[in-house]
């Protein structure tokens, strides 16, 4: 497999992260919304691999599996028995305005590639030009975790700007070192278990998962 | 051996008169089966066709002109439609007729016409039909032209043979634009020919209909007419699909054993778009009318992205 | 001296003079003034557009100074390449509507005297050649005010509905808020540069002449811009167009919808390409974005409208934003000297100038023969005219399919010239203007696709199903010179249609003089007959062929399935075998636009309720139902409803000086020369 | 879905083979030679049909419905539904004409083109049925329009549609 055929794969990987991305935004319906994030997570999975083959650094090998362990295989099963446990695993949330979320998603894209050019003139590395994806990645989780109002799908909102900060790493300076990755890796497993406790106390409280509910937490005067 | 070009032209124009329905049967047939009954024959739209044209036609006391008018142009719109994209070969002196945004504005002004005959009689359901198609095809157009513009950024042009020639050169699978380009494309051809999930070709209940309520009151020859266009119009979506997505197998010249070859690869590649199109409309349930925005909208955005990631990954 | 352009157009202004001679004889025989009257006109227009014609294919350009005017400003007229194409523009259509006017204006023969409307539509005639003829700034000025005021006198025709008298004093403010401010950017170019020393330099050969420094030709070009968008309509400076275009008599707001809003574009290509020449892109982008939001809410706003001409006047809005879209395009490319695609952009602009002159003059015409008709401009009270007035539904078809930009009419060829000028922008050196423009080019595209929903809904409601008023029987057909008057017009956009590469040829040298480059070399590449904008292979467009080539296939198709008779009966409609079909019971307008109503609601502010008196019989057999909906322009109060408000305010406020006792006045001027004296 | 689908494909059709799988007395098979070279020889091999609810109870169109369904199929003979008579071949009218219909009725078929069929399907249509002679029905579609041939039963069985369409469509082909 030569560089060109790798980079050109890398792009279309960095493109179908992109398109997961947005229908993380769009999604109604939790089922689908968690095999989006593992489709996502396995497109970064294969995109690690492809830039570790390229810039041949082999511990990208070890994160890509890492990615492909945590987030395709354990956290959307974690999510999974999440929802089911609430109960809420055929629930349709309700997107505010689809089209409209979307023109702001092509917005932040744009102006996350006006934001990554500088850098792009600065790096020499294959992978430069799939930056602006992995901004745009972030930025989208950001406004996933903003429109929705479900915590579970924020959760999911923020794994996916997660995502897009491995990829960030990976596209920018060929990954981080494998110290981060793992401790990072570890942070977000910590992070979904007391996620679920949250979700389990938020549920008990206002029997509902609901974070507007929280509003009622603020002191009436 | 050379054939010449204009030959090939009528050659093209013969096949999309006869292949059409064929192909339109394929879909129905692929269907039975997948529902597990036993199809009518692959000619089934040929014989209707033929019933039609041989049947009396009554028309409603109100028509106009443009009633009687309308089946005959859109007739005529879909039959030079079939010279423009390349079918059997790239090289045709018509295909400069018309570029892409001009093939579809011809498509364009078949609909208003067809919209207008459904207003023309003064029934609610053609006017409801009309407005529905109306709304549909404006919501459409924008997402058609991203999808053009993508494409267009790869092929250097917007004439469908130039484009045809360039991307039969790059292995362009692997370009996002493309791969989106066509995710879009997919989505358009099904608002536009009034398939699942935005239309129902089926339907016998006026109140869902779109594209049937504006010809409710077409009988006999015209709406054998209108009938054999609209069969026409899915193909050369389906041809149109194939020249800029996958245009290999398309001959550069009217060679005679290429074009024939053309011919059968041309077989080949529509029994697989029959078989997607029906997984598609097996998959999916037909939609309210007001949630076509949302699925328009996507295809809108896959054609964004994929132009979008012309500019940043390409 | 020898015959020239100037000759010609000063002979038109001649037989105008004529007119205006003639108007006391003639008053007293009405039909005769009219006939006379709008004749002369007629001639008076074609040595206009022949004069504009001849300076446009000679590429020669004449300049006169006309010793009148103010001590020693004289008055400087010019014909050029530019003056020369709107000439044609002003001249050809204002050509077809006095033809048109000769049968239209009888329809008030008997209610009102036509003399002031002979003598003022005269007047705009002169007003608007002159303002493109125009050379100096003061001359500008004096003949955009001609243009203005003469025009607000037609508004106000028929003077005794409050409707006529409020749209046209709303049209007085906005044109005049647009002349100030063209005033202050002429001031700018003219007197900044060089201190008012001298009034030399009010001439546009001096400002031509002069480099104003970037911030103040920054100044200037906002001022112009907004001064000329006030007259053009474009949103949000537009609400005077739906008010003022549906009350005019339908000849005049061809006249005002088709030409005068041009004059305003005139001005902006004036100014920008010729006067001021070196701009930052961002002007582009300005014009741009202000063009697509004019062109995507006009035909919203259109889609909303069941009054004929409203909707059409919507449409203006629309279309200039169409033409903007070009212009600006031509700007972006132009400051990054591609001269080539600025020409091209810059090209489509002028041509969907004169299109829309063109059909939407005939569909002015078409909806003033309607309502000559059936005394009615709403549509809900139309339908079936078709059978009445097959002659106008022809015509007024034609214009929809032009206006729709669809093949093979003439809105098509500038559209599709947009959409090249759109596809070839990524050749642009700025990344985020490459992904940026495309986002406007599926903007226009749904601007289109719009404004064919829009006039099927205006065609169908108007022209086709059964009629829904009371006066069905007598209906009558326009008289011969409106029908010929919509027939020339008709022509013409077909014309210009099918033969764009002449068109171009003839445009080009504009093209090369104002940005620089030339495209009618490529645009003629494969022969007349085909339309290659940039190179044969990267888009061609042949409508000729398009056109003959589906003329045969459905005479042919016609011909082959009447080879044998087959037996055509007329029945009744089915519409599910009901019995009690009655016309209410169609599509009309508002349920036509409601899908798009409810999808793009949220940028009008929409009031809509149901009531249900409660009748005798049971509650679930109503007797009627009444729907009220009501849309309204956001804009209007947004922006104006505050402004009007504070106006109110502070004239309420000086209205407590006026006491109406003489002392008190003496005492304001006796303190005010107090004051002066203080501070001299 | 598309374990379904393959299921569908692969798994043995259900469908009753025509003739023979219609359980109908020798004599009828004597008389219905191949169905599909009858349809073929007046309508092309496609036969529209527009069904008309006169004031039925519904237990008609309940048959008609199973007609398209995967163990009757008539599709695969080329016979079809339609929206709108003017599609239509065959008008096939179900129950006893009520009064409210009986204009509907008419002027659907003054709708329908030429060459067409009216065929009365069940009891009802063909005399009334059990609303004979009540003040509210017009006894049978006989009564109201030219009828070409009339299925009886009540209702009758899809089996007994199918027959009933062949032997029609016989008769019309002499």
């Amino acid at each position: 497999m030569n560089v060109q055929l790798a980079s050109h794969l890398n792009s279309l990987l960095a493109s179908f992260i992109l398109l997961t991305a947005f229908g993380l935004v769009v999604q109604r319906r939790m089922n689908a919304l968690l095999h989006l994030f593992a489709w996502q997570g396995f497109f970064l999975a294969v995109s690690t691999a492809i830039v570790g083959y390229l810039g041949g650094a082999h511990d990208l090998y070890i994160s890509s599996i890492l990615t492909l362990a945590i987030k395709v295989a354990l956290l959307p099963y974690i999510l999974h028995r999440l929802i089911i446990k609430l109960k809420i695993h055929k629930e349709v949330e309700t997107v505010v305005n689809i089209p409209a979320t979307m023109l702001m998603g092509i917005v932040l894209v744009i102006f996350s590639y006006h934001l990554t050019a500088p850098i792009r003139e600065l790096s020499t590395l294959v992978t430069r030009s799939t930056l602006a994806v992995a901004l745009a990645t972030v930025m989208l989780g950001f406004l996933m975790m903003i429109t929705r109002k479900h915590a579970v799908t924020q959760i999911i909102g923020f794994l996916a700007m997660e995502n897009g900060l491995l990829f960030a790493a990976t596209s920018a300076t060929y990954g981080m070192p494998l110290v981060v990755e793992l401790g990072v890796a570890l942070d977000l497993l910590i992070a979904a278990f007391i996620f679920g406790m949250f979700f389990f106390h938020i549920s008990t409280t206002f029997d509902s998962l609901d974070v507007d509910q929280m509003a009622r937490l603020k002191e009436e005067d | 051996m050379n054939i010449d070009p204009l030959i090939v032209e009528i050659l093209q124009i013969a096949v999309l008169l006869i292949v059409a329905p064929v192909f339109t049967g394929w879909i129905k047939m692929v269907k039975c089966w997948f529902q597990g009954r036993t199809s009518p024959s692959l000619f089934q739209p040929w014989r209707d066709i033929v019933k039609l044209f041989s049947k009396d036609v009554t028309l409603a006391e109100n028509a106009s002109w443009i009633f009687r008018f309308t089946p005959y142009l859109v007739f005529g719109i879909s039959v030079m439609a079939g010279g423009i994209i390349p079918i059997l070969s790239m090289d045709l002196p018509l295909s400069a007729m018309a570029d892409v945004i001009a093939l579809v504005a011809l498509f364009s002004i078949a609909r208003f016409f067809t919209a207008l005959a459904g207003m023309d009689i003064g029934t609610a359901f053609g006017g409801m039909g009309a407005s529905r198609e109306m709304t549909i095809a404006s919501l459409a157009e924008p997402a058609m032209l991203m999808a053009v513009f993508a494409v267009s950024l790869v092929g250097k042009s917007t004439s469908v043979s130039q484009m045809a020639i360039v991307i039969s050169q790059g292995h362009s699978l692997l370009r996002p634009s493309l791969v989106f380009a066509l995710l879009a494309f997919i989505l358009i051809t099904l608002a536009e020919t009034g398939r699942v999930p935005v239309d129902n070709p089926a339907t016998h209940l006026e109140l869902t209909m779109i594209h049937e309520a504006m010809i409710l009151e077409y009988s006999g020859r015209h709406l054998a007419l209108i009938e054999w266009a609209s069969m026409m119009k899915l193909f050369l979506f389906a041809v149109l699909g194939i020249a800029s997505f996958v245009p290999w197998g398309i001959p550069r010249n009217g060679e005679l054993l290429s074009v024939a070859v053309a011919l059968l690869v041309l077989l080949f590649k529509l029994a697989g778009i029959g078989v997607v199109l029906v997984l598609i409309e097996t998959g999916l349930a037909k939609m309210r009318i007001f949630r076509i925005t949302e699925f328009l909208g996507s295809a809108f955005l896959f054609a964004t992205i994929g132009m979008m990631s012309y500019f940043m990954l390409e | 001296m020898l015959l020239s352009p100037i000759n010609v157009i000063s002979s038109s202004f001649a037989v105008l003079l004529l007119i205006l001679a003639l108007t006391p004889f003639l008053r007293l025989n009405q039909r005769l003034l009219i006939n006379v009257g709008f004749f002369l006109a007629a001639i008076a227009s074609f040595f206009a557009a022949v004069a504009g014609f001849w300076s446009l294919v000679n590429g020669m350009t004449t300049q006169v100074i006309l010793p009148i005017g103010l001590p020693d400003l004289p008055f400087h007229l010019r014909i050029d390449l530019l003056s020369g194409y709107f000439l044609v523009v002003v001249g050809l259509l204002a050509f077809f509507v006095s033809i048109y006017s000769i049968g239209y204006v009888k329809g008030f023969l008997g209610q009102r005297s036509v003399t002031h409307l002979v003598v003022f539509y005269v007047l705009f005639l002169a007003g608007m050649v002159l303002v493109v003829l125009a050379d100096d700034a003061l001359f500008f000025l004096i003949a955009w005010e001609m243009m203005a005021a003469s025009s607000y006198f037609l508004v106000l025709y028929e003077d005794e509905r409050v409707e006529n008298r409020r749209a046209a004093f709303l049209y007085l403010v906005v044109a005049h808020v647009g002349a100030i401010a063209i005033l202050l950017s002429f001031g700018v170019l003219a007197g900044l540069t060089t201190g008012f020393s001298g009034f030399q330099n009010y001439t546009f050969d001096a400002m031509r002449a002069a480099h104003l420094p970037p911030e103040l030709a920054t100044l200037a070009f906002l001022l112009a811009f907004f001064g000329f968008s006030a007259k053009a309509g474009v949103i949000p400076l537009h609400i005077w167009l739906p008010e003022a275009h549906p009350v005019a008599p339908s000849n005049v707001s061809a006249l005002m919808s088709g030409v005068m809003l041009k004059t305003a574009i005139y001005g902006i290509v004036r100014v920008v390409f010729d006067l001021i020449r070196v701009f930052p892109w961002w002007w582009g982008a300005l014009v741009l974005v202000f063009g697509l939001v004019s062109a995507v809410m006009g035909v919203l706003y259109a889609l909303m409208q069941h009054d004929l001409k409203r909707l059409l006047a919507y449409h203006s809005v629309e279309n200039i934003g169409i033409i903007l879209i070009g212009i600006g395009l031509s700007m972006i490319f132009t400051s990054f000297n591609m001269s080539l695609l600025a020409a091209l952009a810059l090209i489509a602009g002028l041509y969907h100038t004169l299109n829309h002159a063109m059909f939407k003059g005939l569909l002015f015409m078409g909806a003033g023969s309607v309502l000559n008709a059936t005394h009615e401009r709403n549509m809900e009270e139309m339908g079936g005219l078709i059978r009445f007035m097959p002659w106008t539904a022809v015509l007024f078809l034609i214009g929809c399919i032009s206006i729709s930009a669809l093949p093979p009419f003439n809105g098509f060829v500038s559209e599709w010239l947009t959409y090249q000028a759109f596809l070839l922008s990524p050749a642009l050196p700025s990344p985020l203007l490459n992904l940026m423009i495309p986002l406007g080019a599926a903007l226009l595209a749904l601007t289109s696709a719009l404004a064919a929903a829009c006039f099927v809904k205006a065609f169908g409601v108007t022209f086709l199903g059964n009629h829904r008023g009371h006066h069905g029987g007598h209906i009558h057909e326009a008289g011969w010179s409106m029908r010929l008057g919509m027939l020339l017009a008709a022509l013409a956009c077909l014309g210009l249609g099918i033969f764009p590469t002449y068109m171009i040829g003839w445009m080009d040298p504009l093209a090369e003089k104002l940005v620089g480059g030339k495209i009618a070399a490529s645009a003629s590449g494969l022969g007349w007959m085909w339309l290659t904008p940039i190179a044969a292979e990267r888009a061609s467009y042949s409508a000729p062929l398009a056109f003959i080539g589906i003329l045969t296939v459905v005479v042919v198709t016609y011909l082959l399935l009447h080879a044998r008779p087959g037996a055509i009966r007329r029945a009744p409609l089915w519409n599910c075998g009901f019995e009690k079909v009655t016309s209410r019971m169609q599509y009309t307008a508002t349920s036509f636009a409601m899908p798009l109503r409810r999808i793009f609601g949220f940028l009008f502010s929409i009031k809509e309720h149901v009531r249900q008196p409660p009748s005798a019989s049971h509650p679930a057999f109503p007797d009627r139902i009444h729907y009220h909906l009501r849309v309204r322009d956001r804009f209007w109060t947004w922006m104006y409803q505050p402004v009007i408000d504070a106006s109110f305010w502070l004239s309420r406020r000086i209205g407590r000086m006026q006491q109406g006792r003489i002392q008190i006045y003496l005492i304001y001027s006796f303190v005010t020369i107090l004051v002066l004296l203080i501070f001299s | 879905m598309i374990k379904e689908i393959l299921k569908n494909i692969f798994s043995k059709k259900r469908v009753i083979p025509f003739p023979e799988g219609f359980n109908v007395s020798p004599t009828q098979v004597a008389k219905i030679v191949d169905f599909q070279k009858k349809v073929d020889t007046i309508f092309g091999r496609s036969l529209r049909i527009r069904q008309i609810d006169a004031g039925s109870c519904n237990a008609c169109e309940w048959e008609c419905t199973a007609l398209t369904n995967p163990i009757y199929d008539i599709q695969r003979f080329g016979i079809d539904f339609v929206a709108s008579p003017r599609h239509a071949d065959m008008l096939l009218v179900t129950g006893p004409v009520s009064r409210q219909m009986e204009f509907a009725l008419k002027r659907t078929t003054i709708a329908t083109p030429e060459p067409r069929l009216v065929v009365a399907c069940g009891d009802c249509a063909k005399d009334g049925g059990i609303y004979k002679g009540s003040y509210a029905v017009a006894n049978g579609v006989g009564n109201v329009i030219p009828v070409d041939a009339v299925i009886p039963g009540c209702p009758p069985t899809p089996t007994a549609i199918i027959l009933a369409l062949s032997e029609i469509i016989d008769k019309v082909a002499r």
